[in-house]
């Protein structure tokens, strides 16, 4: 069986995010993504899931290097001064290297 | 008879238990499922009523009571920005918090008016609406000015189409077309349980204001006074308010608690779009941790006093 | 009196807010509370008259209704596969999905007759249940014939175990042992929040429902338009068996409303598993788009019209 | 009249779909709100009458409770670690948690009381908070001695900051606080819905239950045995105590039941932290797969009877 | 402390599947498995959480290069066609390497 | 965009355990961590998510690869003999490392 490598590229952040996050997504062209939901504790201190948008999310998108770099560096500039927000990229092999 | 409104005890039941560190975790799904319920039945309370009422005559209280939200972030302001030296955002983020409601505090001073057999306009959850939205407009003006990169539709989004706003309206609606006979096979879940929905409620607002009473000292003195002065004085702003409309002094309590209140729900939702650098735990910490809680221990059945003296004086 | 049963307003809440893509949304554990409220209650309240009934009168009954399961989806199928052009395996999984039932749907029918006063067959939820596997089960036939490859186990695991036939099985059964004086003790919960609880259920649904609507044009104009004629040509067949089987006039409307009802949650499960090639999507949108919203907004009184014209006429 | 009481079906019908594998799940969020309910319920209920109660008169009964507390772990350790030949820390875990109480059962028996039109002391379910902890302390001493080791921060914090305690008690000094006038806006949700919450609960502990059963005879015939007769010897300790204590025989009775009971929400996770090195699957098992459903399906009848019996023997 | 390479394979599928998939697992010699409830969106639409089995669920499997082989080749034959799937295979250290 | 090296680890376990390992992590030095709920089966048998106790946590600590060591020995020794627990470590890239 073939292997394609791609990256995945996951973001853990605010819950509240998550529209804004999804549209962005799809304005960078990623042929998909999933979502978990989550609590934590990082520098902007605890968040924890018990009411509203007190949670976190943690996403995931598969995609190629470059969009992959694309996403990260627009998340950065547009997010990480005033949201509790970490990301972090690794590789992954898949089957289907046409779905991502 | 208890001075204190026995649902306010589960609320206190909360916050021990969180301070605590108790194993009581109620989760957000129940939390979604009670608040859903309590909005549902205020705003479904307030339309039965409604229908009864001619249109004509609340057109200028709906004005004047768009006048209160606008006016109370506008004084909040000034106090926040050059007595507490905050930086802006943050002063107008607390101005937009204040400024707006807490429908929570709103259900127990119901229940509390309920409890004191003190009657009231009916239509008031139409108020709460009408005060949720225009406080936090002010606040993000007063954040950014006009400014051009406002993307005023998410948050026009976020603004009119939050979960209390649709829940709180959907209720007046509804309440409003069936009326009191057309609501009696729902009246079990919606009315009668009321308040026992609004105690599961408040023990769950007891253990969400505890996780943020922590912070409260560490954002120093002049917040933790401001959350207690500044329900004071604009519970006054509302007696007065009240008192031009032309209210029952029990509506006129209530105006007086609703502008006393600050929001927990919408107001953060809203700022955290439009004004992301405030920071969203002083905001929080105080309209949670500090208001709300003096509200419902202290506030409602000071403003009650406060209310009968100025009515009377 | 209002025209429209207040539960019914719930629902279009629901849709408008879910159209609006309102910050309203009900944890699907709220959803799995309500629904498994709701249909526990339709059991108890079927399997308590169940009670009174000798056995012997229900034998022809019970095998009327299974007919009638099987009958609906056969002549669903050609109408599919010929005049929808649709492939067998969608054609097969929508004729499924519109022989079976949905017990929301009869939920809401039950509000309107107690509303209008309609006495009616109180063991008519029995009916439910025999309806909801028949159709599924020549649905999976029509699909795949009766193929070797076809994994029965896992299958029948599925249509008779699922949530729905479990809840109204078990519910009838606890029913007819208890009772109506065993049951008193919890009929507060069971029987008095019925309706409350059925308004939040079609809140929900309005809002999964609205959900499902964006895809249903995109489906064609075939659909939509065999989404709103299935019903009526199904609540006639209905009507039809109701009185071959001597029902009363309620009893009639109920079973055409039960015929015109299409399956959203025992239906989409059972066929996933057993002819998967068939796209879930166009089902689902068909039957939770557009015909459950039609059903509960224009079938139910008009299947009641129909009912009384015929019976009449 | 049925002889089984109603809401223990329920029990019956989770057992049943969760042996069946069938397609029903309640949300974790669901037990926890049905759960939390009926402990507030239990708590109000209790501390509403406490009101009433001189606290001298109580001084000698909850001295006794704590003893049989003591007690029941002292005489269940040497049965399982010499006859059952489990390893200390098993059977010192086992020893915990059937010297504990269930909240589940004493709820299906408070239901059988009110059903059978039997009176008890109001004030028991201040019995339930007082029997939760003594035996989990002691069953760890049993295991490890008085040891260095052992973390009593923790440990003090998960017993005495379980949910059940802290809503039970929040729940009792709410009611003594409110008193039964305070209560009565909050008795349609606590008090009128108590038996059909109960039976969700039940419905969903037989869910749960049943996905223990499988386990049961892993474990070996002694565990099954254990199950069976510990409750059974226990109950006739129970009503020992009771008639010391001078109760009225309803109140005998339940403390019979308070003694057969064992817990399986707080020992569990005390004994997780305190003793990890039990294997947690055969004391859960034991508690909720065996006893659990022995004690709601025929010891509590049984118990009823053998109180009867040895009270007027 | 000795590190050991294992084989974490990643699902993400329908909700109604996760009965099918572990019993798929069982039977393919699989030591274990996790999974977490997910949403997300792909080639065949949105998965939302919101009733029924509208969800997705996210398996992880930890295993041996061969199983994993295996397993992907099964899930891709088996369920591809039909089903909203997407499968990834990542390097991971563990420390017993006797229990995957 | 630079990219940093740090580790990923995973921690699958009981969820009664999370309040000890959150104060662990805080001891050891932690600067941040991330908790999804989660269901599954090991060597300790079937973890569900139905009530109480009885679940997983699956718990992720981005760092550098001197505490990811630590903690695995840590959390070997002290919760491996009686907990069901599996961990898991995976290199990852970071845009800011100085969050880790
Ligand atoms: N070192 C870390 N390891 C794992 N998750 C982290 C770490 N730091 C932060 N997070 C997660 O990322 C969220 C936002 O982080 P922060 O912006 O640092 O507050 C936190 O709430 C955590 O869920
Ligand atoms: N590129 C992607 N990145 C992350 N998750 C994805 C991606 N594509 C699909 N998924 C997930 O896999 C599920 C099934 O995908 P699909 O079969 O493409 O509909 C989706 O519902 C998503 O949760
Ligand atoms: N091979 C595996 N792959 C993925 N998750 C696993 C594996 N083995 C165990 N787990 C997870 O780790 C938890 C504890 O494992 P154990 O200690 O083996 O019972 C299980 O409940 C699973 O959620
Ligand atoms: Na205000
Ligand atoms: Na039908
Ligand atoms: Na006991």
């Amino acid at each position: 069986m073939e292997r394609h490598v791609r990256r995945l590229l996951t973001v853990i952040t605010e819950a509240s995010l998550e529209r804004s996050l999804v549209s962005d997504l799809k304005e960078f062209g990623a042929r998909g993504y999933t979502i978990t939901d989550a609590r934590g504790q990082g520098h902007r201190g605890k968040r924890a899931l018990e009411w509203e948008h007190s949670g976190n999310i943690r996403l995931e998108v598969i995609c190629d290097a470059a969009l992959a770099d694309r996403l990260a560096a627009h998340l950065r500039e547009r997010y990480y001064d005033h949201y509790a927000m970490i990301l972090f990229v690794q590789d992954v092999e898949v089957l289907r290297p046409e779905k991502f | 008879m208890l001075a204190i409104d026995p649902v306010v005890l589960f609320f206190v039941l909360g916050v021990a238990a969180g301070l605590a560190r108790a194993e009581l975790r109620l989760p957000a799904a129940i939390y979604d499922f009670v608040s859903a319920i309590l909005l549902l039945s205020i705003g479904l309370k307030g339309g039965m009523q409604l229908a009864t009422q001619p249109v004509g005559n609340l057109l200028g209280d709906v004005a004047l009571v768009l006048l209160l939200g606008v006016l109370l972030p506008l004084v909040a302001f000034p106090v926040l920005r050059f007595a507490g030296r905050l930086p802006r955002a943050d002063a107008a983020s607390l101005a937009a918090h204040y400024g707006s409601v807490s429908v929570g505090t709103f259900a127990v001073a119901i229940s509390y008016a309920t409890r004191q057999g003190i009657p009231y306009e009916e239509y008031m959850p139409l108020f709460v609406v009408l005060l949720e939205v225009p406080a936090i407009l002010v606040g993000i003006l007063l954040a950014r000015g006009v400014s051009r990169t406002t993307r005023w539709g998410p948050l026009a989004h976020e603004l009119f189409l939050g979960k209390s706003i649709v829940l709180l309206l959907g209720g007046l609606a509804i309440g409003w077309a069936a009326g009191p006979a057309g609501l009696e096979p729902i009246a079990p879940l919606f009315f009668d349980l009321f308040k026992g929905v609004l105690a599961l409620f408040l023990l769950e607002m007891g253990l969400i204001a505890s996780a943020q009473l922590a912070g409260a000292l560490r954002h120093g003195l002049f917040l933790v006074a401001f959350g207690l002065v500044a329900p004071l004085a604009f519970s006054v702003v509302g007696i007065g308010f009240g008192v031009l409309m032309g209210l029952s002094p029990g509506g006129v309590m209530l105006l007086a608690v609703l502008a006393a209140s600050a929001s927990y729900i919408a107001a953060p939702a809203a700022m955290r779009t439009a004004v992301p650098e405030a920071n969203p735990a002083i905001s929080l910490t105080a309209s949670l941790a500090i208001t709300f809680p003096f509200n419902i221990l202290v506030g409602i059945p000071l403003y009650h006093r406060l209310t009968e003296l100025l009515l009377n004086g």
